[in-house]
């Protein structure tokens, strides 16, 4: 007989996440019962605020929707409105977009890596602890975060919620100087971006092999980050103006956050499916680190996502210095947008994954309806999944440590609970 | 045009009241110029920030000696100070109280107002009577000294009295109403909140004093105490060059109007 | 060492990121300060009483409201940081939506979702020590906040204008010299005028300065092409709740 | 003294001249659509052929038909920020005492300095001191709309403090600067400067053209006195109507040539050094005037009236001049468009009609 065989587990706080959840697990005659990632955070209502707003003003709002990732809420943002606008953004515009994305990425996922997963791996409760016995290490991961955020504060103006982007491209474009003036920081970061997956790749990773469909954007060229068409493990893709007609946001009674399917199948989005979807489409230091660090061209156990993120940090600092060495100071720092009457959708790849967008607009700019789908309620169902999953192989564990697996299997994720948290659309609960 | 401060130490901390303490300081090293009654000092408590503070006695042997009342946090760092503790002062700043030919001295202190005219009592051989007012028993400042100056005719009153007080209950201007005193012979020295100082004044004039016999000691916001930083305007004046002491004809338009 | 306590309300998690933004300081300020609630940060999490708690995010459930007696009666300084905890934050849309409908909408499965009909900032409910305005804090002002009070004095937070930063940085005003719309003048320093600085006029992210002339700025706003529609919005948004007149 | 003639190549060699002394140059250059002022490394950097076109809360430039560098009148920033920056650090304190800092301010030469913002660096000197800058004056030919430096006493044509004084002059001879040395300095460095002397008609040219500058002038205060009004005008209701319009952002007191007001704040290290700094303030701030308790002036009017009265009247009580210098940023630079000449002359006539509000 297993001891224990009967058993709840409850984290009231669930800790180094970025946002607030709980979760609850039990067991009933060895049996998993019921897991359930519980999501307290408070509805923030906005996709009904949106609503009879200005077509120009998502990029700012929605940005408040998530503090870790507000430039993927701005892309995403942006791409819609332009898209409902028919505009495109293109060229030096585009590429500075990108760097911006790329500045969030690295910091985003730098946090991740070196503040809240990484002490996981080593027994540590936290980063600060960490960095008591390997200050260094520590100081690394922050000046690699920094240098994300010099990109964010001198593209977009401010690192959290930048002020600086606008639908249509920036408000100013920085000066070649001003661009060129991040190669230093950059070319080190990349330095210690390889030393990271080094680092990272160096950890025990449990067993675990997820069977969910993933799903990613795929572009033209590049490793996805600012666009794309969506792209599933089995071989599909859709058009993004059809990605409401394949996954489908529900209510569950234990949370704030809607639960997504595709297709009415569980599937994963973030740094795992963009990886094992666009593996072939890493720059080469990237490409190099990754075989190095053991990542095969598909990667499916989703503790190792802290060694593709450790990847990804390199691919967007190989981008980002790319970018630089090419910029050219555009004319003029936006294109002219006019409103039309219409609808328009915009996914970018967020540090977590697939954010999307959808607006529709009256001719005068007025938004009539707004509707966004973050990473967390796209992969809440899977990561529930996967805490069964643990929950039944690791039954030998005592509570504390069969709990402390679950919560770091939460923060493979690095689920933003904020986000997931900003729906509750008003007129969906009504019908 | 110095900005940084002179260390002075701490040498002893009497406690005045509930939340006024007085120091002692003395140079470290340099001692800065003497100070005549009625000037200020700017106090430094390291990292805290600096005030203006008067000098509310002077020994003579080179120390400094502040009393200071407990409002914010620069003025709480230094009541707090301990003997011991390195202060910075800068100084003297502002014009001192006009005593060259005074006969009779009057002289009317509200609260910690007392402290700058401290220096003016018992120092001079002249008929003085000191009117001084607080809140309540408790935030009289040097009740016991009071009482030992032999040349002081002093008078003392409260907003609010307890069981414990059996003095005199009530404003400042109510004694002064009364008081006998020689118009011709009086110089009026007030040093309290403006509203204290306006009614003083006017009593006093309507008792025929002259406003050339009254002085009063004013306030503004101060920052350096050098002229430069411009917080200390009261109409034309720069208080802490300009003042705090000033007679009450040039006070006088000053205090009558609004916000100024 | 002083212990320091973060906790989060409804919010973005922007303003604690912030926190976690100060790459160069987060170390040693760990060596001063002993972090000993940080749910974003550390598996830790020690009992109270708590020297500085730091609060982000407003006041929207029933749960919340009776939190943050709790995380008072257990601080010694209460310091709110951010948009949310002083004025409601952009959530506090709602406090304008109808009332009633609202509820009806809202409370439709009472059982799965709770949430009050308005959006409070933290001083609708206890007495706090200390504001840091904006959406998001800026990260000098947080670290501003936390050396005075680690070393007793008064921290430095200008109520002022935006323009009295950007005329310090030197930056040229863009109302006046592109005729572009800006809340600067009546929006609260301490971002040191970003908007301006890439040619944008302010959006008032900081909330409303000490005793705003906005009846004043209106005229001008309009001059330089705002319509109608875009003054009522310009002034509904992050801080909607705050008093701007 | 000698005067002489240069054409821009000249100017660049003055430049040239300066930079190679040690000197950092500091003139006007065109940068986010407003002629500001910052390090000009060759005459090239001038905003060659650029105007304004200035009004109350109302700034653009705009291209001129000639290729005149001094061609503008003052823009957003003044020499100010160059002489009383909007931060310095004033002293530190740790555990071993107090500490002086270092002057790290550069031997600055000014260039292209306007007769008007000659005399505001002299009123400013005046209260904080500090060292003199080489002054290259431009004088002024082309007044602009919001100008009234003739009032003032304070222009067109540069007064004393000057270490050469340029005026430049465009016709069918092209484009020149009669220079004219005001100090020794400012005679050896124009020595070295290649040009040929002038002759009478270049002296005469010049005056002609900054007489004409004197009659142009966009702007006039009321001709009367200014401090007598301001002390008369205390209590009129005048303020309060000013205070309906007034935003009490600070941006003139910011503008201002001879707004020196700083406020002194400390910051503290986590290792528990101190430093006191000083920044530039406003009187329009409500902590401005904070005493315990509270702020003495809180309302826009109380406020507004503490910045006119001190710029135009008890700025000569205190100082023995007065504060203003008719450079006309307050009026352009004020958001709301405020104009301190318009105020004064309307205050004039409520005076004159009893407006006093007791
Ligand atoms: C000429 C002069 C002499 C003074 N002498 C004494 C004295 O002998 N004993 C005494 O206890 N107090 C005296 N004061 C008042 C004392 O300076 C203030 O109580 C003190 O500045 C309060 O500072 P704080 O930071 O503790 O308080 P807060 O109220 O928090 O003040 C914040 C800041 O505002 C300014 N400020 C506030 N109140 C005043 C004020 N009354 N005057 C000038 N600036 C102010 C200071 O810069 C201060 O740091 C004097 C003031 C002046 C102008
Ligand atoms: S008051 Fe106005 S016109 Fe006079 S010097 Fe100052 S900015 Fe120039
Ligand atoms: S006008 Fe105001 S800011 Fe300017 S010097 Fe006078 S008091 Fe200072
Ligand atoms: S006068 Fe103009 S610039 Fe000055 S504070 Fe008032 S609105 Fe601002």
């Amino acid at each position: 007989m297993t001891h224990r065989s009967n058993r709840t587990l409850q984290v009231a706080g669930l800790a180094r996440v970025e946002g607030e959840g709980a979760l609850h697990v039990r067991t009933v005659d060895g049996e998993v019962d019921r897991v359930e990632l519980n999501i307290y955070e408070p509805p923030r209502f906005f996709e009904a605020f949106l609503r009879g707003r200005h077509f120009r003003e998502p990029p700012d709002i929605t940005a408040r929707i998530c503090g870790i990732c507000p430039v993927a809420y701005q892309m995403s943002a942006c791409l819609a409105i332009e898209d409902a606008c028919g505009v495109r953004v293109e060229g030096p515009l585009r590429a500075l977009r990108r760097l911006l994305y790329c500045g969030e990425w690295i910091s985003s996922h730098a946090l991740h890596i070196y503040l809240l997963h990484a002490p996981d791996f080593l027994g540590f409760p936290d980063g600060i602890a960490l960095a008591r016995e390997h200050r260094s290490v520590v100081e690394r991961g922050l000046a690699l975060k920094k240098a994300g955020n010099r990109i964010m504060d001198l593209v977009g103006g401010r690192a959290i919620h930048p002020v600086n982007v606008r639908v249509g491209g920036f408000y100013r474009v920085p000066t070649t100087d001003e661009i060129r003036g991040l190669t230093t920081t950059l070319r080190q970061a990349l330095h210690d971006a390889l030393a990271t997956v080094e680092w990272v790749a160096a950890f025990d990773f449990p067993e675990l092999e997820v069977p969910h469909d993933l799903m990613a954007l795929r572009d033209v060229e590049g490793y996805p980050l600012d666009r794309g068409t969506p792209h599933i493990s089995t071989g599909r893709s859709f058009p993004v103006a059809e990605f409401g007609d394949h996954v489908a946001e529900h209510q569950v009674p234990h949370s704030t956050a809607l639960h997504a399917r595709l297709d009415d199948r569980l599937f994963l989005v973030g740094p795992l499916a963009r990886y094992s979807l666009n593996s072939d489409r890493l720059s080469p230091v990237a490409g190099e680190a990754a075989s190095m660090a053991g990542l095969g061209p598909v990667c499916r156990n989703p503790f190792r996502s802290i060694v593709v993120r450790a990847v990804e940090v390199v691919y967007a600092l190989e981008e980002a210095l790319q970018i630089i060495d090419s910029y050219e100071r555009p004319d003029a720092p936006c294109v002219e947008v006019a409103p039309r009457a219409g609808f328009g959708h915009g996914i970018t790849e967020a540090p977590r994954g697939l954010l999307y967008h959808r607006y529709e607009l009256d001719a005068a700019g007025r938004i009539l309806d707004a509707d966004i789908v973050p990473p967390t309620s796209q992969n809440q169902s899977a990561i529930e999944a996967d805490v069964t999953a643990v929950v039944r192989s690791h039954q030998h564990l005592d509570d504390h440590g069969l709990q402390s697996l679950c919560e770091q299997t939460i923060r493979n994720y690095d689920p933003c609970i904020s986000c997931s948290a900003h729906f509750l659309d008003l007129t969906r609960e009504r019908a | 045009m110095t900005w940084v401060p002179t260390p002075y130490r701490v040498v002893a901390r009497t406690v005045e009241t509930h939340d006024s303490a007085t120091l002692t300081l003395r140079p470290v090293a340099e001692s800065l110029p003497g100070f005549r009654p009625g000037q200020f000092a700017m106090l430094y408590a390291h990292g805290v920030g600096e005030v203006p503070i008067s000098i509310s006695a002077i020994p003579g042997d080179g120390t400094l000696v502040h009393t200071i009342r407990a409002v914010g946090a620069v003025s709480r760092a230094l009541h707090d100070a301990e003997p011991g503790t390195v202060i910075g002062a800068r100084g003297p700043f502002g014009t001192a109280w006009q005593l060259d030919g005074v006969e009779d001295l009057l002289v009317v202190a509200g609260g910690i107002g007392l402290a700058p005219l401290r220096p003016v009592l018992g120092h001079l051989s002249k008929r003085t009577v000191l009117i001084a007012g607080a809140r309540t028993p408790q935030d009289l400042l040097y009740k016991d000294e009071l009482g030992q100056l032999s040349s002081v005719d002093t008078v003392l009153t409260v907003d609010h009295g307890d069981h414990d007080w059996h003095g005199r209950v009530g404003f400042v201007t109510e004694p002064l109403a009364s008081l006998p005193f020689d118009p011709e012979r009086t110089t009026a020295l007030l040093c309290g909140p403006e509203p204290m100082m306006r009614f003083c004044a006017r009593t006093l004039l309507g008792r025929g004093l002259a406003p050339d016999r009254i002085q009063v000691s004013l306030e503004r916001n101060m920052q350096c105490g050098i002229g430069v930083c411009g917080h200390c305007q009261l109409g034309p004046l720069l208080l802490c060059r300009d003042g705090p002491v000033t007679g009450y004809p040039t006070a006088r338009p000053l205090l009558s109007a609004k916000e100024l | 060492m002083p212990s320091i306590a973060v906790w989060k309300f409804t919010s973005c998690d922007g303003c604690q990121l912030t926190l976690l933004d100060c790459e160069d300081e987060l170390l040693p300020l760990t060596e001063h300060v002993r972090i000993a609630h940080f749910l974003e940060v550390t598996s830790v999490s020690e009992p109270g009483p708590y020297d500085i708690s730091i609060v982000e995010g407003s006041v929207s459930t029933p749960e919340e409201a009776e939190r943050i007696r709790w995380i008072r009666d257990q601080s010694a300084i209460l310091v709110v940081v951010g948009a949310c905890a002083t004025s409601g934050g952009i959530q506090a849309l709602r406090n304008f939506a109808d009332v009633d409908e609202f509820r009806s909408i809202v409370y439709a499965r009472p059982e799965h979702i709770t949430a009050l009909a308005t959006s409070t900032p933290i001083s609708a409910h206890v007495t706090v020590d200390h504001e840091l305005r904006g959406c998001p804090i800026d990260k000098g002002q947080l670290l501003e906040v936390l050396t005075a009070l680690l070393a007793g004095r008064a921290p430095d937070l200008p109520d002022t204008s935006v323009c009295t930063d950007c005329k310090r940085r030197g930056l040229t005003c863009v109302m006046v010299a592109h005729g572009t719309p800006c809340l600067g003048p009546v929006t609260h320093a301490g971002c040191g005028a970003l908007c301006p600085a890439v040619n944008r006029g302010c959006y008032g992210c900081f909330g409303p300065m000490n005793q705003p002339n906005v009846p004043a700025l209106v005229p001008l706003l309009r001059r330089s092409g705002m319509g109608d529609d875009e003054l009522h919005l310009v002034f509904r948004t992050f801080n909607a709740n705050a008093e701007w007149s | 003294m000698a005067s002489q003639v240069f054409d821009l190549s000249g100017l660049d060699a003055l430049i040239g001249v300066l930079r190679a002394d040690g000197r950092v140059v500091v003139g006007p250059l065109l940068r986010d659509d407003a002629i500001t002022l910052a390090e000009v490394k060759s005459a090239t950097d001038l905003p060659s052929g650029w105007g304004v076109e200035i009004g109350p809360g109302h700034y653009r430039v705009r291209r001129r038909t000639d290729t005149a560098v001094f061609g503008h009148s003052a823009g957003p920033q003044s020499w100010k920020r160059f002489l009383h920056p909007p931060h310095r650090t004033l002293m530190s304190s740790d555990s071993s005492g107090f500490h002086a800092v270092q002057d790290d301010t550069p031997d600055y030469a000014f260039l292209g300095v306007r007769a008007c913002d000659l005399a505001a660096i002299g009123k400013l000197r005046q209260i904080t001191g500090g060292r003199a800058p080489f002054v290259v004056a431009a004088q002024c030919t082309e007044p602009g709309e919001v100008c009234f430096c003739t009032s003032m006493g304070c222009g067109p044509a540069a007064g004393p403090g000057y270490d050469i004084a340029l005026t430049e002059r465009i016709d069918e001879q092209g484009q020149r600067f009669l220079a004219t040395s005001g100090t020794a300095e400012g005679a050896a460095v124009l020595a070295r400067v290649p040009a040929r002397e002038a002759v009478p008609e270049d002296i005469a040219l010049a005056e002609q053209d900054v007489d004409a500058a004197a009659r142009n002038m966009g702007r006039a205060m009321p001709e009367l006195d200014l401090r007598d009004l301001l002390a008369a005008g205390r209590d009129s209701a005048h303020w309060e109507a000013v205070a309906e319009r007034c935003l009490t952002c600070g941006n003139c007191t910011m503008v201002c040539p001879t707004c020196f007001c700083v406020s002194v704040e400390d910051h503290t290290d986590l290792d528990g050094n101190a430093e006191r700094a000083q920044r530039w303030a406003s009187c329009f701030e409500i902590d401005f005037s904070y005493l315990h308790g509270g702020a003495v002036r809180t309302s826009g009017a109380a406020r507004y009236r503490q910045w006119m009265t001190h710029k135009l009247g008890t700025w000569h009580d205190q100082f023995g001049t007065s504060g203003c210098v008719g450079c006309g940023r307050c009026i352009a630079w004020c958001p709301a468009g405020i104009d301190i000449t318009e105020e004064a002359a309307v205050l004039s006539q409520t005076m004159k009609h009893g407006g006093d509000r007791r």
